[in-house]
C-alpha cells in the first residue's frame, strides 16, 4: 500500500488543502470525479498568461499578441503531445459537455457520410452522463434519427449479448463513456469499437473519467472523437478538449460561428478556416488553454501510470471498508475487476443527502443525488447515491475519515 | 452539534410518520421537481370559501424535503388562503436568511423547527420544495397567494 | 484633460504595463477593442476562488460546495446588479460568441413565435463583427429565412432611409451592434429598435464594444437581448454574458444539453431546468464568473461614466492628431459625433500590416486587418486598417507615443 | 534597427516592382487567402517536362506578402519541380526557424532575404502564403512535389 509518490508532497501543492471545514475539520476531498481541486503550477501558468502575455490570439502583429499566440498554440501542442496526437486534431472548448454538443451539432450540420439524416441510428448507454446522453437523443429528436442504447446490468457493466440489433448498417454513431462517473465501471469497448467501426460508424469516447486518471491510448483504442474537461484534470475550469481524426474533422461543418473560424466572409456567404481554427470561433479561452497545458505537466510529471495505481489501490481499500459495514450497500461493480476510482453506494433507510450532510461534519466532500445520470440511477431502483471518488491526492486516511464518517451518519439517525 | 440544528427531533418525527402523504386525490395536482437531487413532490388541494381543504401530498425525498412536506401540510389544511399566505411567505423568509432570523412560532408552528436549515445553503431547496408545489397548486385553483 | 481619476494609480493595478516590448520598450496597448488587460483584483479573484471555494456548483452540499455555488450565484448577481436585471436573466457563457449563437440556435429550436421558420426575415447591418453576422446568417441559410441589412455609410453610421423596407412584419430578429468595433462609430439604434418592436421583432444588442466602456441603460433602451465578452471588460478570458428578458428566455429552448439544465431526463426524453440554468448545461466555467464579477466591480469603482469621458478625451486627442498627420486619413466618423474610443486610419501607399510592424517597435500594440468585419472592410474599399483603441488605462502620452510610431512607420517606407 | 533585419532592400524592391505579377492565365488556378490578415493571392502555372512555367500570380497583401510571391515566382520559374520541391522546404524550414538559421542562398537565391521574417512569427504566414499557393497549384497539375 505505498504509494508510487509522496502524496503529502503531492498535497502540498494545492492549495485549497489548507482551508478548515465546516467544524473546523480538515478537507477530505472526495468528490474528484465532479471536479478536481486545481495545484499552484496551475493557478499560477493561468497568472502569467494575465501578467506577461495577454493579448487577442492570431489578431495581432505586435509583440504581446505574439507571445500570446505562442502560448496558445503551445498549450495546443502540449495537449496533442498528452494524447500522442497531432495538433491540428486538438480543439479547445469550453467543457466536455461542450465538446459533446460541438460533436452531435457538427454530425447534424455536415453533408455526406458524416451527416446524420432520418432514419439514420445513434447509439449511446444506459451508463451515460446526461452530457453524452441529451446532445445526441436531441440530435435524434431534431433530425428524426433513431436513438438506441446499450443497457446497463447491475453491476454497471453493459449488456452487449444484443450487440448486433444495437449496432446496424444503420448506425451512424456509437457515443459512449470511458468510465461511468457514478459506479466507476468502466464498460467493454473493444467489441463495441469494432462493430461501430464494421458498420463504417464513428465512434465517440467521453473520456471525461478516463483521461485525467489512467494512461489513454486514442489511437491503439481507435476511437475517432475523444472529448474531455480540463477542471476534472486539475486544470482550470472553462476548458475542455475535443480530440478528432484530422481526416474527419476536415469534412466537418463549425459549430459555433463567429471570427478568426472563416476563411472568407460576404454578407451572404462564408467559407471555413482548416481545421483546428474552424471550431474555435471567438476570442479563445487562452489563459484556461495556459492552465490546462500546465494541468497536463503536472500530471504527467508524476505519471500518469502511478496516479491510476495510487488510485486503485486506494479503491480496493475503500471498496473492502464500506463492504464490511453492516447498512451499506455499494453499488456496480464490487470488485476491482474493469472499475476506476468511483464508488457508489447507500445506506439502509437513509437518504443520501442525509448521509452526505452528515459526513460533511466530518469534512468529507462526496457528492449525492443522480450524478446527472437519472437513467442509470433509476435502473438501479435507488433514489440516488452517495459517491466517493479518488485523485492523486488522496491518502489512506482520507479513506478512515470516509469510512469514520459513514458510519458516522447511519449511527446518527439510528440512535434519534 | 451543529447537525442538530439542522436534524431537530420534530423534523425527524415527521420524516418518519409524514402527515398528509398519499395519493393526491384533486383534480388539480402538481408536480415539482428539484433538479438539484431529483427530490419530487406531487400535490394536490381544494380552495372552498378561501379556505385550503383535502390538501394530500406524495412524494420521495431527503428527510427534509419530507418533513418540510409534512409540517406545510398541517400548517395550511384548514387555514384561509390568506393566512396560509402569510405563513409561505415566512417561511420562504425564514428559509432565506441564512440563520439570522428564527421565525415566528405563533405563524409557522412546527416549521420553525426547520430554522436551521437556512444556514446550510444547499438545503434550502429541499425545504422549500413542497411549499412552493402547494403556492402552485393554489394559484392553479384561482386563489391570490 | 484633466482625468476623472488617477490614471497612473489605474495603470499600476494592471501588472502587464512592467513588461517591456520589442527592444526594451515600454508597452503602448492600444488594442483594448480585442481584449483588455486585467487588473490584479480580477487575476486574484480567480486565484481565489481556486484555492478557497472550488468545488462544482449546484451538485453537492458539503460546505465547499456551498462556497462554490455562492461565489458563482453572487457573481450573477453582482452582473445582473451591473446591468441593473434580474439575475435570473443572467446567463453566463464562455463568450460573446458563444452567446450569439447561443441566441440564434436557441430561436431556430424554440416553438411559436420565437422561433425562426423559412420565409421569416433576420436583420442585420454592414457594421457588425464576423460574430454578429456568421450566426445570423447561417441560421438563415439553415431555416430558408431572409438575412437582410442596413447598409453602412462612408461615415460609419447606417443608411436607414430603407428603414421599412429591411424591417417588415415578417421580421423575427434584429441583431445590431452598440458600437463598431472597426471604427468606433456608434449607430442611431432608437428608430431601429422601435421599428423592430412595432413590428413584433426582437432586438438583440451585440454590447461587446459598449459595456465595457460607457453606462449602458438596457431596459431605457428597451432592447429584448445583449452579449458581452468578459475579456473585453477587464474580465478573465473564457466567460461571456447573455441577459434576455424572462419572458422571452422561458419560453425558448436551450443551447448546450446536458448536466444541471434538466428537470428530468429519461433515455428518450428530456424536460428543462428554468432559466438562467436552462441555458448553462455542465460544470460551469465558475473560476471566470468571479473573475468577472471581480473587473465589473473594479470598473464600477471607477464608474461607467467616468471611464467612458477619459476615453473621449483620449479618443478626441488622437483623432486630431492623426488627422494632422499628413499621409494619414482617419475612415469611420471624423468628428466626436455618435462615436466611441475606437480609431481606425490607413497610411497612404501602406500595408495596415506593415504599418503596424513599425509601430510595433515603438512599444505600441494596434491591430491591423479586417478585424473580423470583412463586408465593413470591403465597402471602405481598402485592404484592411490600423485600429487604435483606448480604454481607462490609457493617458496622453500613449497617444502622444501612437502618434509618434504613425509618423514613423509613413517614414520608415518614405525614406526607403 | 531590428526592423531593418525584416525590411531588407530586396524585399522592398520586389513590394515596390513584383516580378511575374498579372493576370494568371492557366487552366488551373489556385485562390489561397490568409484568413487572419485578408492577403490574398491567386496563382496559374504550368508543368511541362517536369519543369515549371509560365508561373504569373495576382494578389494583394503586405510588403512581406508580395515580396515573397515575387521571389518565389523568380526562384521557381523555369526550375525543375523536384529543384523547386527542394527550394520550398527550405524556405519553410526558414520561416519556422525563429531566426535560428539563415538559409542556403545557393538554393534560396533572393528569398533569403526573408530570413528575417522567421523571427516575427505573425508574419511567416505572410511570407508563406505564395508558396503554399504554388504548391498546391503543382500538385493540381500532378507534379509530386
Ligand atoms: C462588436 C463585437 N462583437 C463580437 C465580438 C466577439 O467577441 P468574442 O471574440 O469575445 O466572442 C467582438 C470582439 O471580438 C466585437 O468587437
Ligand atoms: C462521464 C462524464 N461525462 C461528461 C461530463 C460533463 O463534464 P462537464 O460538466 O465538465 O462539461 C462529466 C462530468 O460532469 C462526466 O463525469
Amino acid at each position: 500500500m505505498n504509494p508510487p509518490f509522496d502524496v503529502a508532497a503531492i498535497k502540498s501543492d494545492f492549495p485549497i488543502f489548507e482551508e478548515k471545514m465546516r467544524g473546523g475539520k480538515r478537507l477530505v476531498f472526495l468528490d474528484s470525479g465532479a471536479t478536481s481541486q486545481k495545484p499552484w503550477a496551475v493557478i499560477n501558468a493561468e497568472r502569467d498568461f494575465y501578467t506577461k502575455h495577454n493579448a487577442a490570439v492570431h489578431r495581432g502583429s505586435y509583440y504581446l499578441a505574439e507571445q500570446a499566440s505562442a502560448a496558445y498554440e503551445g498549450a495546443r501542442q502540449s495537449v496533442a503531445d498528452f494524447l500522442s496526437v497531432d495538433s491540428d486534431e486538438v480543439i479547445f472548448t469550453k467543457s466536455a459537455t461542450e465538446g459533446l454538443n460541438l460533436l452531435a451539432t457538427s454530425f447534424e450540420r455536415s453533408a455526406g457520410q458524416l451527416g446524420i439524416r432520418a432514419g439514420d441510428e445513434i447509439v449511446v448507454s444506459e451508463l451515460e452522463h446526461h452530457a453524452n446522453l441529451l446532445p445526441w437523443q436531441q440530435l435524434a429528436k431534431r433530425t428524426g434519427a433513431v436513438l438506441k442504447w446499450f443497457s446497463m446490468n447491475l453491476d454497471g457493466s453493459l449488456d452487449l449479448t444484443n450487440i448486433d440489433e444495437v449496432i446496424t448498417e444503420k448506425t451512424k454513431v456509437v457515443a459512449i463513456t470511458h468510465q461511468s462517473n457514478v459506479l466507476g465501471s468502466v464498460p467493454d469497448l473493444p467489441p463495441i469499437i469494432a462493430a461501430a467501426h464494421a458498420v463504417g460508424a464513428r465512434f465517440v469516447l467521453d473520456a471525461c473519467q478516463s483521461i485525467p486518471h489512467m494512461p489513454v491510448d486514442v489511437r491503439a483504442m481507435g476511437v475517432d472523437f475523444l472529448t474531455f474537461s480540463g477542471h476534472k484534470a486539475a486544470g482550470p475550469t472553462g476548458i475542455g478538449v475535443v480530440w478528432g481524426r484530422a481526416e474527419l474533422l476536415n469534412q466537418m461543418e463549425p459549430y459555433l460561428y463567429g471570427g478568426s473560424m472563416i476563411e472568407s466572409v460576404t454578407m451572404t456567404d462564408s467559407t471555413w478556416a482548416a481545421i483546428p481554427r474552424r471550431f474555435e470561433a471567438g476570442v479563445p479561452n487562452m489563459a484556461q488553454a495556459v492552465g490546462l497545458e500546465a494541468a497536463l505537466k503536472y500530471l504527467s510529471n508524476i505519471g500518469l501510470p502511478n496516479i491510476h495505481s495510487w488510485e486503485m489501490t486506494l479503491t480496493e481499500y475503500a471498496l473492502r471498508g464500506l463492504q464490511e459495514i453492516e447498512g451499506v450497500r455499494v453499488l456496480g461493480p464490487q470488485s476491482m475487476q474493469a472499475r476506476g476510482g468511483v464508488i457508489s453506494f447507500v445506506v439502509d433507510g437513509l437518504h443520501p443527502h442525509d448521509v452526505g450532510q452528515v459526513m460533511d461534519q466530518y469534512g468529507v466532500a462526496v457528492r449525492t443525488g443522480h450524478h446527472c445520470a437519472w437513467p442509470l440511477i433509476r435502473k438501479l431502483g435507488v433514489v440516488g447515491t452517495t459517491r466517493a471518488s479518488f485523485y492523486l491526492y488522496n491518502d489512506l486516511s482520507d479513506v478512515d475519515v470516509l469510512l469514520e464518517s459513514v458510519i458516522g451518519a447511519r449511527d446518527y439517525f439510528r440512535k434519534r | 452539534m451543529e447537525l442538530d440544528s439542522l436534524y431537530q427531533e420534530v423534523i425527524l418525527d415527521h420524516y418518519k410518520k409524514p402527515h398528509n402523504k398519499g395519493l393526491p386525490v384533486g383534480e388539480i395536482q402538481v408536480h415539482h421537481v428539484n433538479p438539484n437531487c431529483g427530490d419530487e413532490i406531487t400535490l394536490s388541494l381544494s380552495i372552498k370559501d378561501g379556505v385550503v381543504e383535502d390538501l394530500i401530498w406524495d412524494g420521495v425525498g431527503c428527510s427534509i424535503s419530507q418533513a418540510s412536506a409534512s409540517i406545510m401540510s398541517d400548517l395550511v389544511n384548514g387555514k384561509s388562503v390568506a393566512q396560509a399566505g402569510v405563513a409561505l411567505r415566512e417561511f420562504t423568509e425564514l428559509m432565506q436568511s441564512k440563520g439570522n432570523i428564527s421565525g415566528d412560532e405563533e405563524v409557522l408552528e412546527d416549521a420553525i423547527a426547520l430554522a436551521g436549515v437556512s444556514k446550510f445553503p444547499a438545503r434550502v431547496k429541499c425545504a422549500l420544495l413542497s411549499w412552493m408545489a402547494f403556492k402552485d397548486a393554489a394559484i392553479q385553483n384561482g386563489a391570490e397567494i
